[in-house]
């Protein structure tokens, strides 16, 4: 028989500069099928084929900056052929501008601060993932923090903006606290993945002076 | 306080400051477009394949905007400045019907009718700030005044609901597009100018 | 004798969006003396009057959203005028960003918690003054709470940054705390006035379980 219809499963854009779609075939129906990615943009009547099946892995289509446009929808489907016919996915609509998601901030650092006769407090530092270009303006991150003593239930989660910096008042003394950062872009996009975990213990005499 | 120079005419508020208050209003208005957008498609477009009509349907399609990093980059930040200032030029009047025909929608929620008013305002006042500083980089002249003109009013007085919401729909989506593309100007504009493109 | 050079004293904006100036009259030299606002905007010739002189009281002038730009520096003048002649007061330079002093925060609550097998905490809880609240992504507030026992002398002053919410740990059993809290625009501009105090009584067994 003809190939099952392949479904788009996903189009992400790691730095809004590129951006991979992935697809799911269907039964193949007992015969070698192949597939084919293709897409027209908004307001064009041309339809173009996947410039680059390889670089993002199998049932996948990789566009580089030179394929990539932003502000504007592209119309994607997946035709799946073998030697008795073929199907074609239903169609998927995208613009780049809503599918970004970075990947998770680095260098994380944790510094425990006591200034002279004032209370000590915790100061978390962190970088942009290194492939988010933030520097030109064109891409701009939010982070949020979330944290929880080690044996604890629930995260406490703190959007702090754009900055990169972040100081917390508000520990629990003798406590040892898991801490992770996570990135999106202003505005559109979906949330990174969250940091790998970072612990830092509280002395116990973290207290408030009377 | 900012002390001006004692003796000077009168002190400024510097390049850098109008950037600053440029790129919060930027993206204050993107936020409000944003939700504004969300709300109303929420409300009176599912199901009704809106989208269909609206793609390819911005009066502002014929300004030529950059669509990636490169393209921003490369053109002239005389040129992007400009070309701000047109896609904000092209939006006032669009703005103003907006905000008043909202009005007429059936049960329009009071967040969506208090956004529009708030957009239109906003989008002046960045316009007058865009002004200033257009202004200010181009010593006095502030450029021909290019912008796309409108004729969207009648379909938003439509007397058939499906095409008066359709209508509104594609306002908000393209406005929503071009307050993006505005606020994303601006924040590559203010990093180049400002900081070198060392943000 | 003419009118004594009035001094402007105050100009204030409460949310960015209007803003408020007040003068001081200088002695009237025993005559009849009445006020001008005068105004010009930075780079601009054009001299203009106050637009309202009476919304905000006496020896004042009122600047609507019509009225106020914040891309521009106003100098503004205020002139004495008896029958036996005027004066003026020194220019006051106004950047309505720099002169932004919110409402306190309002709706301020504070509740302990005890969690099972767990410490007892207070939680702090406020919202933002409703003239900024409506318009959160447009002023962008900062906060501060400071606290202290009923009979301490010293405040204890924590910054909280965006927060509506903080969690306080370390307090002394059977103390009676006053909390208050103020706020402030995130960039330029001044802190509001403190809230109204509020009173919360620690339960003697408020004590840090190791």
């Amino acid at each position: 028989t003809p190939p099952e219809k392949p479904t788009i499963i996903k189009c992400r854009s790691p730095e809004k500069e590129t951006f991979t779609c992935w697809w799911k075939p269907g039964s193949d129906g007992g015969h070698l099928t192949n597939y084919t990615l293709l897409y027209s943009k908004e307001g064009e009547e041309q339809v173009y084929e996947c410039p680059d099946y390889r670089t993002a892995g199998p049932n996948s289509c990789y566009f580089d900056k030179k394929h990539t446009s932003f502000w504007t929808i592209y119309n994607i489907t997946v035709r799946a052929t073998n030697e008795i016919g073929s199907n074609v996915s239903d169609p998927h609509y995208v613009d780049v501008t809503y599918i970004v998601q970075p990947d998770p901030p680095v260098n994380v650092t944790l510094e425990l601060k006591k200034p002279i006769n004032r209370k000590l407090y915790l100061v978390l530092t962190w970088s942009p993932p290194p492939l988010a270009d933030v520097r030109s303006g064109w891409l701009t991150l939010e982070y949020e923090l979330r944290l929880k003593p080690e044996e604890g239930e629930d995260w406490e989660t703190i959007f702090v903006g754009q900055q990169t910096q972040y100081k917390m008042f508000s520990l629990n003394p003798g406590k040892k606290y898991i801490v992770q950062i996570h990135c999106k872009p202003d505005h559109h996009g979906s949330w990174s993945e969250w940091s790998s975990e970072k612990y830092i213990q509280i002395p116990t005499d973290f207290r408030v002076k009377d | 306080l900012p002390i001006c120079p004692s003796g000077s005419i009168s002190c400024q508020v510097s390049l850098g400051e109008l950037f600053d208050r440029a790129v919060k209003l930027s993206h204050y208005i993107h936020f409000l477009s944003s939700e504004i957008f969300n709300e109303f498609d929420e409300r009176y477009a599912q199901g009704r394949g809106f989208i269909t009509k609206a793609v390819n349907g911005c009066h502002t399609s014929s300004l030529t905007t950059p669509e990636d990093k490169e393209q921003a980059q490369q053109i002239h930040y005389e040129d992007l400045l400009n070309l701000v200032l047109a896609m904000l030029r092209s939006w006032n009047i669009p703005l103003i019907h907006l905000a008043s025909e909202v009005q007429s929608i059936k049960e329009a929620p009071e967040t969506i009718l208090w956004k529009a008013v708030e957009i239109e305002e906003q989008n002046k006042r960045l316009l007058e700030g865009m002004e200033k500083i257009v202004g200010r980089v181009h010593a006095g002249e502030v450029g021909n005044e290019i912008y796309s003109p409108w004729d969207g009013l009648p379909s938003l007085q439509l007397a058939d609901e499906d095409s008066k919401l359709s209508a509104f729909y594609n306002l908000l989506h393209c406005f929503r597009r071009d307050s993006h593309k505005i606020d994303n100007y601006l924040k590559v504009l203010k990093c180049r100018l400002i900081h070198d493109s060392n943000c």
